[in-house]
């Protein structure tokens, strides 16, 4: 009996290796054309990289001012993630408790979500001009502030948190806002971790709202930086693969950190009543 | 406008209300400057604005780059917030779009009252960005459609000249057909391969630009006949579902015999085509010095705070910016002055470069493919993807000319 | 010692600040510009008084910076180069031009000396 | 200064009537800012296009009154509008398969295997990265000289000649769909990971004891049980009709011809590209009642509740 059992391992194992082999290809193929210069349209592709060199990250560190586009990117992704973090607390605080008209708001946030931002870019900008944020780290990360599918996250942590410890809390005398941050926060840091890397990588990929906001170029973020990259190097070199590692890299590297929270945030976040 | 922004920093932040204090500061005389693409020649640019400035005190300019695909989405969103910037570099028709619809001024009074600007420009370009009779553009440099041929390839097939109608175009590509090399490739952007109708006098629309006239049994034949040459891989598929890179890259592989393009699509096949020397280059007008042109034009915005200085600005860069825009980039500018002096040095430090720009001028009177349309884009979006399938063997010819027919005169009509 | 110290939010960005000041502290020390080395002919002779042109990459073009002449043993050496990708080329009436070489740095104005001459195809006669 | 108790429900009534308006208070000033952010660049703009489908607006002309004028247009003689609904809804319609792959990635993973973790990560990694550069990757391998996968076809032999992928009117839109499951495989399984784990182990524990086989147990206890998660998987599925616009922008931007033109590529393509607004704003308004309609079906399916990672 126990081989049948150490078989199915094996099997299992086997998949998820094929699995992860094909998950990592396109890592791995940027990252070859990244280290090499060889006419990347001769027929046949080299599997293995011809005569590596980390050159084509230089030229990408001075072809377009990138230590600028990190600093502008960090910056508004820092803003988006605080201010995330803080509202879909408050909002998911609020939605956990029976209001009336509470159907009507989860209803209101569902269809929200369904709005497309390539569509609302106009009258996004004109109110964004109204309010005097225009070429500025705030009006960058203004429209993300708040995300809904985070709203819901919180919503499902808060809802797991057992209602004694909350009334407890509430008989000692805590004010509102100290029992979101005493009880409830402190029992759903993986939900903030959730909430973390997703604002982030929300944040950090941006590419239309940045690109209308901005008017001067040291305002401009990673994304536009690719963009102009794109355009001007009609990826003819390795370059334009070094740039979209070096673009990558500040993603994985978050997720890689908070990836133990993250994965815990979302697994237990919504269980255990 | 910076002190409100920090006011709102260490204000309530996200609540912010509307501010009604608006900060009237004794701003400048600014002006901004969008450019398309250009970005290669900042220090050239921030040149020009640096000597512009030096004898204007008071003067600032503001100058922005954008990649083609993003100046729409910006020029219109500022255009729409009432801010847009006072000189626009556009490329092709997309600037009488913008003329219709009321964003360009009319530059045709300032170019009656100077004569000596008016002359500066080579007519037949300079009326490229003519609508309905007015000047809205200068231009800023000016390419057209011309014929590159791959010398080796033809003296293999046992030809010698390019050739100088649309059949002898269709057997020389047969010619050189086999295996993984074609004859025939073209560039399929803004009207590019309308020179292959117009050699076989098919014209998309009647001269009064209110009905389409291309589907005639002549029309339907010449697509035809493209349609079975690109079945039979004499006319590579590229050109029909390429845009820039793919065709050029095609080209520069050096297994096509032609490549009907502009002539910034020297600089990229000779970036990557190792073969691409003045000997296995070959360089010629379209059969009967038809072609399409695609320049790049200036303009200047309605709504612009300053339009005398952007006037000023737009004559000081067409004529002391186009000089050092000619030699940096090798390119022709439209200025006459500055282009015949600058072919006459190319003459002697590049000839191949040289050959190619002298086609840019010759045969200016032979421009098709550049109606005075307002809604160029649309009719472009009714008539292209119909001929696509056309091309590509996915209708027929007869029904895909009529459909197109249908929908552009529907675009017509809605103006 | 408190916990969080040992934590990887800590320690992580304290390990990138570290290799940045180091590396800035190493570029501040090489920069100079200096870009020395020697010209051969095809047998490996030094070539005296060459023409030897550098040129800097600008985008996808190439264009000239400067020139020099090399020594009696076929040295030469340059200064203030402020780019990070480079082109060397030696010519003379007799031989010719040499291969171009290519020669990218780790970073702007990085004093380098090249390892390989740059060689002619042809031998001094 | 408590009132005497002893009064009776009129004042009773003013405290509680104080005490629920107090925590009516609390609760808008919690939802205040979120509230506030979405009303601006959610629901004005909304509006904004349904005021502008109604009407021809150009940027500096006076808008005149259009009526039904552009969704009659859209209907009946735009066919780029009925070829990019078609293609959403396949678009969408993969997102079902995406969602099986990853429920068996996330049940392979959810056992007490050694290493789950890592394969877990490894599965993630591909979410966080931004689409633009996706896209140039996968562009990149679907070229039909230089790419990878046309070279391992010819190695394996499937195939003689090399498949221009993004260039063909059939294999475009399944080639951009296959990068964006590539994509948004992770975030699946990671929602369908939070489900499983919600499942209390004492269900499977009375399903084996009375000898029900896994298969069964499979059918009635963990699919059933999931449905929360899926619902969700199927709304970001539906999401990403449009938030892929940036993949769909770098990797073919609409071509070959309309082959994977989706609803926000001609909305995009409408407004910006030929400066059509007001048409682009009727086009808003019908893809976003089509994603309502169809949120509202994944979650009668789902039978759970609008807020979906609520427990039962």
């Amino acid at each position: 009996m126990i081989p049948m059992r150490r078989h199915s391992q094996y099997m299992r194992h086997a998949a998820l290796v094929g699995v992860s082999a094909i998950m990592l290809l396109p890592f791995y193929w940027v990252l070859k054309t990244a280290v090499t210069n060889e006419n990347i349209y001769a027929y046949p592709p080299r599997l293995l990289p011809e005569s590596p060199h980390l050159f084509n990250f230089v030229d990408v560190w001075y072809f377009i001012p990138f230590p600028r586009y990190l600093l502008n990117s960090l910056v508004v992704s820092v803003l988006v993630v605080a201010s995330n973090v803080v509202f879909n607390a408050m909002a998911a605080y609020a939605l956990t408790k029976n209001f009336p008209g509470k159907r009507a708001m989860l209803l209101l946030f569902l269809s929200c979500m369904l709005i497309p931002f390539q569509a609302t870019i106009i009258p996004a900008y004109l109110i964004t001009s109204k309010l005097g944020l225009l070429n500025s780290y705030l009006g960058l990360a203004f429209p993300l502030l708040s995300t809904i599918v985070c709203i819901f996250v919180f919503k499902a942590a808060f809802e797991a948190v057992p209602q004694s410890l909350v009334d407890a809390a509430r008989i000692d005398g805590l004010s509102e806002g100290r029992i979101i941050l005493r009880v409830l926060m402190p029992l759903s840091t993986a939900a903030v971790a959730t909430n973390v890397v997703l604002a982030f990588i929300w944040s950090w990929n941006a590419f239309l709202w940045p690109l209308i906001i901005t008017r001067e170029p040291t305002m401009q973020t990673l994304p536009l930086g690719l963009a102009r990259f794109l355009s001007y190097m009609e990826d003819t070199t390795g370059a334009l693969y070094a740039f979209a590692v070096m673009v990558l890299a500040p993603s994985i590297f978050v997720f890689l950190m908070a990836q133990k929270e993250f994965i815990r945030g979302l697994t237990s976040g919504a269980t255990k009543g | 406008m910076i002190s409100r922004r920090a006011l709102l920093k260490s204000g309530a932040g996200a609540a912010a209300a509307t501010l009604a204090a608006p900060a009237i500061a004794q701003a400048p005389k600014k002006i901004s400057f969008l450019t398309w693409n250009i970005i290669d020649q900042e220090p050239m640019i921030r040149g020009w604005i640096a000597r512009f400035v030096k004898d204007r005190p008071g003067v600032e300019v503001e100058w922005l780059d954008k990649k083609g695909p993003e100046i729409p989405v910006f020029y219109q969103t500022q255009l729409v917030a009432g801010t847009p910037p006072d000189v626009i570099n556009t490329q092709g028709a997309l600037g009488l779009e913008y003329a219709a619809q009321g964003a360009l001024l009319d530059l045709t009074p300032r170019l009656k009252a100077e004569a000596s600007v008016r002359n500066r420009f080579n007519a037949d370009y300079l009326s490229n960005w003519a609508y309905e009779g007015k000047n809205y553009m200068l231009p800023f440099y000016i390419t057209k459609t011309l014929l590159f041929y791959n010398k080796p390839m033809f003296q293999k097939a046992g030809l010698s000249d390019p050739p100088q109608s649309f059949d002898a175009i269709i057997d020389a590509a047969q010619k050189m057909t086999s295996g993984e090399a074609s004859g025939f490739l073209t560039l399929n952007f803004d009207w590019l391969y309308w020179p292959l109708y117009a050699m076989n006098g098919v014209d998309l629309l009647s001269t009064d630009l209110t009905k389409p006239t291309f589907n005639t049994p002549k029309g339907i034949e010449v697509t035809d006949r493209l349609a079975k040459a690109t079945e039979a891989g004499t006319i590579n598929k590229i050109s029909w579902t390429g845009r820039w890179v793919e065709p050029n890259g095609a080209f520069a592989a050096g297994n096509v015999g032609m490549l009907h393009a502009h002539s910034p699509a020297y600089f990229f096949v000779k970036g990557q085509g190792k073969w691409v020397t003045p000997e296995t280059l070959g360089v010629a007008h379209a059969p009967g010095g038809f072609a399409t042109p695609n320049s790049h034009g200036l303009g200047i915005s309605t709504a612009s705070k300053n339009p005398d200085l952007a006037w000023d600005f737009l004559k000081f860069v067409t004529d002391e910016g186009a000089q050092e825009l000619g030699v940096n980039r090798k390119l022709v500018t439209g200025n006459i002055a500055v282009d015949t002096k600058n072919l006459a040095d190319l003459e002697k430090s590049d000839p191949l470069v040289y050959s190619i720009l002298r086609t840019q001028l010759e045969h200016t009177d032979r421009m098709v493919g550049n109606w005075r349309l307002g809604n160029d884009s649309r009719v472009k979006e009714a008539f292209w993807p119909e001929l696509q399938n056309a091309l590509l063997g996915r209708k027929d010819a007869k029904t895909a000319l009529a459909d197109a027919e249908r929908k552009v005169a529907r675009e017509l009509k809605r103006g | 010692m408190p916990r969080w110290i040992m934590s990887r939010w800590v320690i992580v960005p304290l390990v990138i600040a570290g290799f940045a000041l180091t590396w800035n502290g190493y570029v501040a020390l090489n920069d100079g510009g200096r870009i020395e080395g020697r010209v051969v002919d095809a047998s490996g002779r030094p070539v005296p008084d060459a023409t030897v042109i550098l040129l800097e990459r600008h985008f996808v073009v190439h264009n000239e910076r400067q020139r020099t002449r090399t020594d009696s043993e076929g040295r030469f050496r340059f200064a203030g180069n402020g780019n990070h990708s480079l082109q060397l080329e030696a010519e003379t009436d007799s031989l010719g031009r040499s291969e171009r070489r290519i020669v990218r740095l780790w970073f702007r104005a990085q004093n380098i000396t090249l390892s390989e001459p740059l060689r002619f195809n042809a031998k001094l006669p | 200064m408590m009132q005497a108790a002893g009064q009776v429900s009129g004042e009773r009534g003013a405290w509680w009537r104080k005490k629920r308006t107090r925590e009516l208070v609390l609760v808008t000033c919690l939802l205040l800012p979120s509230l506030a952010i979405f009303f601006l660049y959610r629901v004005l703009p909304l509006g904004w296009n349904l005021l502008l489908s109604v009407q021809y607006w150009s940027p500096l002309k006076p808008p005149r009154w259009a009526g039904l004028d552009h969704y009659e247009e859209m209907l009946l003689y735009d066919d780029v509008f009925w070829q990019s609904l078609k293609n959403t809804l396949i678009f969408i319609g993969a997102s079902p398969f995406a969602i099986a792959l990853a429920l068996g990635i996330a049940l392979l993973v959810n056992s007490d295997l050694k290493g789950a973790a890592v394969y877990r990560s490894i599965v993630f990694l591909s979410y966080p990265l931004m689409t633009v550069a996706v896209g140039i990757i996968w562009r990149w391998m679907y070229d039909e000289r230089g790419g990878i996968i046309n070279f391992a076809l010819r190695e394996i032999g499937l195939v003689a000649k090399p498949i221009p992928f993004l260039q063909s009117f059939d294999w475009a839109l399944p080639s951009v769909i296959v990068a964006e499951i590539w994509q948004v495989l992770g975030f699946y399984m990671i929602i369908i990971l939070t489900g499983l784990q919600s499942i209390p182990q004492h269900l499977y524990e009375a399903a084996s004891i009375d000898g029900a086989p896994r298969l069964a147990q499979f059918w009635r206890i963990t699919l059933p049980m999931l449905r929360p998660s899926l619902f969700l998987c199927a709304v970001v599925g539906i999401l990403n009709s449009f938030t892929s616009f940036d993949l769909i922008y770098v990797m073919t931007n609409g071509g070959p011809g309309h082959a994977t033109e989706l609803l926000i590529t001609h909305i995009y393509k409408s407004g910006f590209g030929q400066t059509k607004f007001d048409y682009a704003a009727a086009l808003t308004v019908v893809q976003f009642i089509l994603l309502l309609a169809l949120t509202y079906l994944a979650n009668r399916a789902a039978g759970g509740n609008a807020g979906s990672l609520e427990r039962q």
